[in-house]
């Protein structure tokens, strides 16, 4: 197959415009998604008969949770195309994903926990899932901290990508947690594809807002790296176009 | 092969000058079980079932102790760079330092921890307990080593070396204790214990190659 | 024929420029001696030579890394605490070169034999360089790329050098090297000077 | 005075370097107590029994990490001359490179404690437990101080002092957990606390002159 | 006057003789070039002159410690991590001086502005020694003890130095340096030669 489009997508403006017009859609899609999602959830789905409303918190949970999975992932493979390829793109999106990615692990630890007093009857136990969550956490924060050690932007990028993509055993860990020792954690049902165990009204909410995280999530991800690009390529001639071109000209970044 | 010779000669000397190297990790070792020991009231049947927990723990951050030191002296004294332009592939300079680092840091605990669980209370599955060691410290070598490789051409990294070592070597220390724990309880320790060998040829056969770019990343 | 050649070669530091497309051909047998004010670039263009540093921009054709040219820099590559005749086995070892004649050559370099066994932490900046420099005798490679060898050299070093130097020069070989201090009387008429910068 | 000051601000600023120095106590308490409470079984109510053994691991741990680097660099990039040549006495360098040291391994960790200590359910004692932390880990650096300043000098074959000085460190991590287990226990922590009162004013008198004298060897 | 006079000085370094009863007087105004073949003694030397050593035998009259002379060994005496600004501040900070003067010093010994705030690890050789040098013009001292002070100085380093040296002489300042490298034309008029050893 031709790798024509990689390349190109790959070269700093194309992907600037491309990004330009990519963004609206995913900002709009997330807002409809999500803004279905929470209303139905929190509002329209009647309360469990025994989790009362304790179990709407689901609707953020599981989003930001699953989301802290994937954006590592994402993040991990943007890391081995810049290792390998050397893409100065991949390198932008790695950082720009580290943040986001932290957010949404550290708002799954936090609504998980909230959710564990009324479940368990503790904040926080010891068990493999929450702890591999808080692992990962800490891999988020250490590619964070490692951006911001290195001086030159290349080389922390290129450190960045290296420790996303060897961090990447710890995702398995956190999904297949529950499975491989006993959890108080559930296991993977939602998420498990075949027929939800789950009643159809609570559960569309649930896919709302899943595919709505996503959308958002790839929506800041993609503005991020749009930053990142413009901060590393400024000073070239396309950026100065570009800013010229800013209706209102948002000009004097620098 | 006489390079690997010399690499290896080269590791021991330097840990033979520098005594503190090889002193640390024992006598961390040490103070983390007699603490311990202590915390618990006197033999308390409770103490043997935290004892792989704590050898667990003192080994991994007895390996932490000397992992700064791994390649910084090398890089600021120039010598890396004579490596690097050496044939001796980097991959290779980068798997002896590991493996002297185990040397110094993993095998003592290895050779202590039988003696140490039983000071501890753990009478069952002291076997259990060093086999899980002996396949669990060099996968604390091999992924500290890659964190010093990456932290290396940091003004103080040694600071992140923590914070990036820990969380990537948790996995390991939850099946190795875990191993620990079944077989004292009587159940198949098996599972783990593959489990760790499987980590340990991953990171084998990935772990030198990341760390060798991460150097080479830390010339600049 | 070239032993080394650049081609529109830029050098970076963190995000600055610090030389343009920069060209240069080393035949065999050239002696091109460096030149330019204290932070021009010197020492990053020969690492990039030297193939320490990443290329960003242009070309360059060498023997490359792996055995094809000698480098020394600024710092010895000496390890502190393992004595001069230890550094040079090691060095030799990862090499793969037989470490017999290390004895030899050290005493070639005019290191006093106590010195040889001592911990290079307790040498003085003299011998240490000495010692560095006596890589260059441990294996003949064609290319040498040296930055500031003269440092801290006494005048008898500085001779010793310029002999070594030219027998270099003299078999095939090509000698890139920097130096504020003019070259030794012995070498000066061989020299190709190139300034960098103002 | 103006001294005192500048250096101060010297190794605050060297601290600052590694932005994430200031987060590394806190760090270290999560991350033993995570492995700990990995390693054991989910909140087994036992833990309690050991935070205090866990929370001095964690002192230990932070202190030894940094140690090597408190007087290595500035010795080899010659400042430690300098500062030897102007008029400031050396003891008053140490003592504030000591300092320094605790700011960023002690003192954080002896006011996370009592925080600490409650996640890991210990519920009485946690005035002993900090009072005990407040002590001793300012021992921890000063002795840790002296086997620096020791190892630094005596670069070559100073092998004994330092393996005569780690022990120091044990008698204060047992009296220091001890005092807590024994408050835990309903006993009377007083008299230990009061022997880590002693320990520490008998190492802020004799410590730094010893150091200073490890130092200016180191010269030679 | 004289500002420094040693007197049946020996030097020893591990449990080796390396000077015997060695005499020197420097008056002000005078500048000795010491000079001698590597691992003669003449760091040892100075830094016992400077009181980093111990004097074994012989007595050594001069300002001594605590802020009598500018002392300036092989090492530049700066923490890689911090920038040459705060080197120097911290510097003039634990020798009880007001730290206003260092941006303007700085700027008379020719360091690039970007230059001063950058982590001296990432400074190029003769940056860094200028820098060091930089201490001598932030409190005038008598007596100036400087190690092969030349050492990765360019062209333009080189005349600076000569440069502040006479100031210095002419204010009744002394200096004794060692160098290998002749010493820059400004100075060798003035300058004294003592050789050490053959
Ligand atoms: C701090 C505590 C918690 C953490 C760190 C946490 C973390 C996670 C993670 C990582 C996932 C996996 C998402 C994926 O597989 O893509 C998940 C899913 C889920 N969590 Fe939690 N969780 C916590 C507490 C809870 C609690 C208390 C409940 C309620 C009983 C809960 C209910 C769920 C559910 C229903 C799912 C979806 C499982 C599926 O069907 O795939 N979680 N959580
Ligand atoms: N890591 C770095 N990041 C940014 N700039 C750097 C870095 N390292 C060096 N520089 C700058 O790059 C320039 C070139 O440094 P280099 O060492 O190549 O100069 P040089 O010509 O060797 O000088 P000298 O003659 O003093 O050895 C210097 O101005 C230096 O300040
Ligand atoms: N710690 C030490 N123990 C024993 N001998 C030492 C020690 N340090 C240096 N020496 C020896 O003392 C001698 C003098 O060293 P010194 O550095 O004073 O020489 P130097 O005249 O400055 O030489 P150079 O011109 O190379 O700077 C050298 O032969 C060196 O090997
Ligand atoms: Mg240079
Ligand atoms: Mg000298």
């Amino acid at each position: 197959m031709n790798w024509t489009w990689f390349h190109r997508l790959g070269s700093p403006p194309s992907f600037f415009r491309f990004a330009e017009r990519l963004a609206p859609w995913l900002g709009g899609g997330s807002l409809l998604l999500l803004g279905y999602a929470w209303f139905a959830g929190l509002v329209l789905v009647p309360p469990d008969y025994q989790q009362k409303d304790a179990f709407r918190i689901i609707y953020v949970h599981v989003p930001a949770a699953s989301v802290s999975l994937s954006l590592y992932v994402v993040m991990a493979v943007a890391g081995a195309v810049a290792l390998i390829w050397r893409m100065k793109l991949a390198e932008c999106v790695v950082v720009a994903t580290a943040p986001v990615g932290a957010s949404f692990t550290a708002l799954a630890l936090v609504t998980g926990m909230l959710w564990g007093k009324p479940m368990w009857g503790t904040y926080w136990v010891w068990d493999a899932r929450l702890t591999s969550e808080l692992v990962l956490l800490f891999l988020y924060l250490g590619v964070i901290g490692l951006s911001q050690a290195f001086d030159d932007a290349r080389a922390a990028a290129r450190a960045c990508s290296l420790l996303a993509v060897v961090g990447v055993i710890n995702v398995p860990i956190v999904r297949y947690s529950v499975e491989w020792w006993n959890s108080l954690h559930q296991g993977s049902t939602i998420l498990k594809m075949g027929k939800p165990s789950m009643n159809l009204e609570m559960a569309w909410p649930l896919y709302a807002a899943l595919l709505g995280t996503m959308l958002f999530c790839a929506y800041v991800v993609l503005r991020r790296t749009q930053n990142e690009v413009l901060r590393r390529e400024r000073g070239t001639g396309w950026v100065r176009e570009w800013l010229r071109g800013e209706p209102g000209g948002a000009g004097d970044v620098r | 092969m006489t390079a690997l010779v010399a690499l290896l000669r080269r590791e021991l000397r330097l840990a033979a000058r520098a005594r503190m190297e090889w002193l640390m990790p024992p006598f961390f070792f040490v103070v983390v079980v007699t603490l311990f020991g202590l915390g618990a009231k006197p033999n308390d049947p409770q103490l043997a079932a935290f004892a792989p927990a704590v050898l667990w723990v003192a080994a991994l951050l007895a390996a932490l102790l000397t992992l700064e030191r791994l390649f910084r002296s090398d890089l600021e004294d120039g010598t890396l760079e004579q490596m690097d332009l050496s044939p001796t592939p980097l991959v290779l300079v980068v798997l002896v330092k590991v493996f002297a680092h185990w040397v110094f840091s993993g095998l003592p605990l290895v050779l202590l921890a039988a003696p140490a669980a039983a000071v501890l209370g753990q009478r069952e599955a002291l076997d259990v307990l060093v086999a899980s060691l002996a396949l669990g410290t060099p996968i604390l070598s091999l992924v500290g080593g890659f964190i010093a490789a990456l932290t290396v051409g940091l003004a103080r990294g040694g600071v992140l070396l923590p914070v990036l070592t820990l969380p990537l070597i948790v996995p390991v220390l939850v099946f190795g204790a875990g191993a620990v724990r079944a077989a004292q309880v009587g159940l198949d320790a098996g599972a783990p214990l593959y489990f760790l060998a499987a980590i340990l040829v991953l990171c084998l056969t990935l772990i030198p190659w990341a760390a060798a770019v991460a150097l080479r990343n830390a010339f600049d | 024929m070239t032993l080394l050649r650049a081609e529109g070669l830029s050098i970076y530091r963190g995000d600055r420029r610090l030389l343009a497309d920069f060209e240069l051909r080393l035949g065999a047998g050239e002696l091109l001696h460096l030149r330019g004010p204290n932070g021009i670039g010197k020492t990053s263009l020969l690492e990039t030579l030297a193939g320490l540093r990443p290329v960003r921009e242009g070309h360059v054709h060498g023997p490359g890394k792996a055995a094809g040219l000698h480098w020394l820099g600024h710092r010895n590559g000496l390890s502190l605490s393992l004595s001069p005749l230890e550094n040079l086995q090691d060095w030799c070892g990862f090499n793969g070169l037989p470490a017999g004649g290390v004895a030899a050559v050290l005493e070639r370099l005019g290191l006093p034999a106590r010195a040889r066994l001592r911990a290079c932490r307790r040498l003085s900046a003299g011998q240490k360089r000495r010692t560095a420099l006596a890589r260059l005798l441990l294996v003949p490679r064609p290319l040498w790329l040296l930055d500031e060898p003269l440092d801290g050299l006494d005048a008898a070093g500085l001779a010793l050098f310029a002999e070594l130097a030219t027998a270099h020069l003299d078999s095939g070989g090509a000698v890139l090297m920097t130096s504020h201090q003019p070259l030794p009387a012995g070498l000066a008429g061989r020299a190709r000077e190139r300034g960098l910068g103002a």
